[in-house]
């Protein structure tokens, strides 16, 4: 128990963060039209993409020499970067699509 | 120069990343939210290489750039290659690239943190969601595409896949907790994670998938929020976390609007290629069919006819043809509109999508509310490939599965078309008894195949 | 300049806490009917009543010989509690009269 | 005990502030989520007191509780007992309450901080803000009551403001930059602080109090964040941030639902008395006069009356004899409905509160946008002490100051009976061109003898 709470002391404003973010996502989708409910899938797989930033960090630190991390983080940076820009473009697509109404 | 101000650029992707999605709900605002929150995503990964703190070898950075480099190319070019009507599985594996990516971080980061139990728990957090994310969107992505055609199911899979998952927990306890960490275990870990992706996706019915996708899509989101709390990284915590959080509403709005509870989805009640199967021989009576020809000359003589796309308009690839029949009727002087139920087809806006692809006027796309008044002055209603959404039981019999969805009312119309390839049944495995009304006509045949010999014979009238 | 972005670095997770609430904030309210606004009003005027755990937080710390800083807390708790109380019960009593609908 | 406790305590509290303004926004939760706030917000209080760490003397528990317990008993009574119709006013002075609570926290903290500029900045910011909001509320709060009659304005006041506020930043620079923390500059900010709120508030037309008191609440939450800030406390800055960033767009919506522009409220374009005045007496035509006793008989033989209800009633505290004449007509068969203006009075939803004060039917208060189609159907409307909801010039005239406010159509009913003491002008201070209609009878007098006078000539009829 005691640890749960100095974790939480710890981390508090992490927390905090967390807890408004989760606030934050559920209003700031709401009311969305059925339609939308796709594009808006994927826009959101575009920008939990940022994991790449992770890898991305993985990489600077990693020692030179070790090569299985290096290798690991390379593949990471590959897939993440593939996450970002295959969702950003697919999302852009697909709303160029409903763009179409005029 | 000062590398703190990655903090302020970390705040401004957060913002635009808020921001975006909040665009992205709404039709007008949408394809720039979209942008924005790219924008932000390209300052945040940029900001963090130039931004770094301590000596990079060149190596390092070469790798860097090459897998953002290798990324962009893959990506965009598949991205902008695929198919309109591909897009749900593309959407899939993206996100398992996401998910890889965050379980691979944990890989390597778990060396990293032999000395602080509490990173360890939030390493395997993020690396045990992010494997789940990952096969389980692989699993999602063949389903949808085909490759794998059924529901595979082990016996008793249920309880089979909780005891996994209740497994994974007691396993990466007991490895916090008793400090062993060992290479071994990490890798048992990650074995284990990736089996229950697989588990846990494979006995759902392929459509849906969908709902499995958008869930898996919270589930990286999430994956990502551990990195981020790993390296009190802003950026990653909330990115992360309002796609976890925003795609698990998303994930429940999508299952109201089907009228599906989340819980049958991940359990299985229906939507199971078997039931289908076994539910569509069962006939309750007779039917009348017509054939392209007669049709032609009806819908040439009518006034006003209104088209129900659904999941076989996708299936056959038929959104020109349709244009085409739709433009030949004009001509004629026909009034020709679109009724779209919000879950025809296996995606959200699959019809709206798909007939965009084919040029269809966007005013001329009706949504139920809208159109449901209108087919009692119809004088046809053409339903292409659709089922469950022109289902009477939804309304009617309190015992079906569907009982409570909205439905497109087109026993109102004073004539009734359904074009399919039998009397199979669609994705709630039902069958359906509007099939067998009296002023029902069926036009069997894959729809592209139908519709065209459908068009030839309006062309052949004049 | 170098001092500002020391300052957000110091207070990065406070600042980010500080702009996702703006977030909740507006988000929260959303489409409020005309009748509620007062109410609501009320109901917020209340909440930053929380401005009294600071006076708390004065009092708790405030030297027991420092007769000055004590008086001005002493006032400030009181002021904030008159604050808290009043905004609750007041936007009580607004809502009460609403309630009558039946 | 653990001490660290108290962080979850602050994280419940804040969630509790969040859900509740959210439940706030919503008829049917409103007043749960009052209740849900207010728990949170003892939580905190009380958990700050319990948990703190170090050693506290006797005395000073003695002087937290008994401000505590003095707080909660006046700030208690004086809520309970206040009129109804007196509620703006009463919000305007607990504002006040807080911002002077802000204050004295910086006057305090001051000392403590003369090693930190950092600090000194964040003090002198949230005391200033706090002190501005209690000077301000404190006019606010005389205008609305009475106390303060008229708009005073010094010359030129709008550049004079202007000049006093950025004199106010200077100077503060000018004390955190220099690091001449002594007393007297403090307390010459603060009294400069306090001479700019009065300023502020004084110019402002008493009509424009609402908003005002709206925009001065969310500087309260501002002045509370800084507090917040100061002391790493997240329950101060989040509740803090809430109110602001909240406070900051209901302001904005009110201005909107008065179609008048937040800096005309802030700059002064009308609503000043001097105006009012001023186009009162102007008359465009000639007006036709009814007396109680002939309206008396004309309700009578009415099927439908609506009641047009607006500030003249809350001044008049005439809601009581209303509601007596809504059921006097009811029991001879007249169908009658108070149709509402969503501006009506001075602050949003007074209307609503003073007619349920005397207990009328919830059903009876038609919204505007559904009873406007009702009016051609109307027998008799009664427009009791309202002026600009229902002037036609808001759709007629477009050099009209309220031109675009959406109206109640009150002059598509047969009759129009319009109660007002005199023809002078409303809040936007200009002439009504409906009081020279045809279909218009001017029903002249103080709304509380008038229609007192009214039931009582009703009464006489049997
Ligand atoms: N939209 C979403 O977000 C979503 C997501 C997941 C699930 N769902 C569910 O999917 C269903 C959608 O309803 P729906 O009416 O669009 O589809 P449906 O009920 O699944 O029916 C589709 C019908 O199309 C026919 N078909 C298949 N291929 C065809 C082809 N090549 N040519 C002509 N017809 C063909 C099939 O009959 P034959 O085999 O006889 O040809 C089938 O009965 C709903 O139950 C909904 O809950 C929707
Ligand atoms: N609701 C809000 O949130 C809010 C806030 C700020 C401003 N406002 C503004 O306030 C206005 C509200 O419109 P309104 O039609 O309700 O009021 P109004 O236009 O201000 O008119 C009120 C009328 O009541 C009459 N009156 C005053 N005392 C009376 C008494 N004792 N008995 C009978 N009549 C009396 C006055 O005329 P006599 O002097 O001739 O009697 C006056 O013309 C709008 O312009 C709105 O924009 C509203």
């Amino acid at each position: 128990m005691n640890e749960i709470i100095e974790f939480f002391t710890q981390h508090k404003d992490m927390i905090f963060i967390v807890v408004l973010m989760v606030f934050v996502g559920v209003e700031v989708i709401g009311k969305v039209p059925a339609v939308l409910h796709t594009p808006l899938m994927s826009g959101a797989n575009a920008i939990h993409g940022v994991v790449v930033v992770g890898a991305i960090i993985v990489m600077l630190n990693s020692e030179p020499t070790n090569y299985i991390a290096m290798g690991l983080g390379f593949i990471a940076v590959f897939l993440g970067t593939l996450n970002v820009v295959g969702g950003f473009v697919v999302t852009d697509r697909m709303l160029e699509m409903f763009k179409k109404k005029k | 120069m000062n590398l703190d101000i990655i903090h302020i650029i970390y705040l401004f992707a957060s913002v635009t990343f808020i921001l975006g999605l909040k665009m992205l709900s709404n039709p007008k605002t949408a394809r720039n939210g979209n942008i924005l929150a790219a924008v932000g995503m390209i300052a945040a990964i940029f900001g963090t290489i130039f931004f770094h703190e301590g000596e990079v070898s060149n190596v390092i950075y070469g790798l860097i750039f090459g897998g953002i480099g290798l990324g962009t190319v893959v990506g965009w070019l598949t991205a902008k290659r695929v198919q309109m009507t591909k897009m749900p599985e593309l959407v899939s594996l993206f996100n398992g690239m996401g998910g890889a990516c965050a379980a691979l971080i944990g890989l390597v980061e778990f060396h990293h943190n032999l000395d602080n139990p509490t990173n360890i728990a939030i390493i395997l957090a993020g690396m045990i969601i992010g494997s789940v994310s990952f096969s389980g969107s692989i699993i999602a992505w063949a389903k949808l595409n085909g490759t794998l055609k059924n529901a595979i199911r082990l016996p008793k899979y249920n309880i089979l896949n909780t005891l996994i998952l209740i497994g994974l927990f007691v396993y990466s306890a007991y490895i916090v907790w008793s400090g062993t960490y060992s290479e071994a275990h990490l890798y048992g870990l990650f074995t284990a994670a990736i089996l229950y992706g697989i588990l846990f996706v494979i006995p759902i019915g392929g459509a849906d998938m969908p709902v499995v996708i958008s869930l898996l899509n919270s589930f990286t989101g999430l994956a990502a929020a551990f990195g981020g709390f790993l390296y009190g990284n802003q950026v990653m915590l909330t990115g992360g976390i309002l796609v976890g959080s925003a795609g698990t509403l998303l994930t429940l709005v999508m299952c109201e609007a089907m009228n599906r509870p989340l819980f049958n989805v991940i359990f299985g009640a229906f939507g199971d290629g078997d039931t289908a199967q076994a539910a569509g021989g069962v006939s309750q009576g007779t039917i009348k069919e017509v054939g392209p020809s007669d049709l032609a000359v009806q819908m040439n003589y009518s006034n006003k006819i209104l088209i129900v796309p659904g999941y076989g308009l996708a299936v056959a690839q038929a959104q020109h043809v349709i244009k085409e029949l739709e433009q030949l009727l004009e001509d004629r002087g026909v009034e020709v509109a679109y009724a779209i139920h919000p879950v025809a087809g296996r995606m959200p806006g699959h019809m709206n999508v798909l007939l965009a692809e084919s040029n269809v006027d966007y005013d001329k796309l009706k949504e139920m509310e809208d159109v449901n008044p209108e087919f009692s002055q119809t004088d046809l209603v053409l339903v292409v490939g659709a089922n469950d959404v022109v289902n009477p039981a939804a309304k009617t019999d309190s015992t079906s599965p569907i009982y409570g969805m909205p439905i497109l009312e087109v026993e109102n119309a004073k004539h009734v078309v359904v074009n399919k390839r039998s009397m199979n049944a669609g994705y709630a495995g039902i069958q359906n008894e509007l099939f067998f009304r009296d002023k029902t006509n069926m036009l069997f045949g894959d729809a592209k195949k139908v519709l065209t010999e459908l068009v030839n014979e309006l062309k052949a009238l004049d």
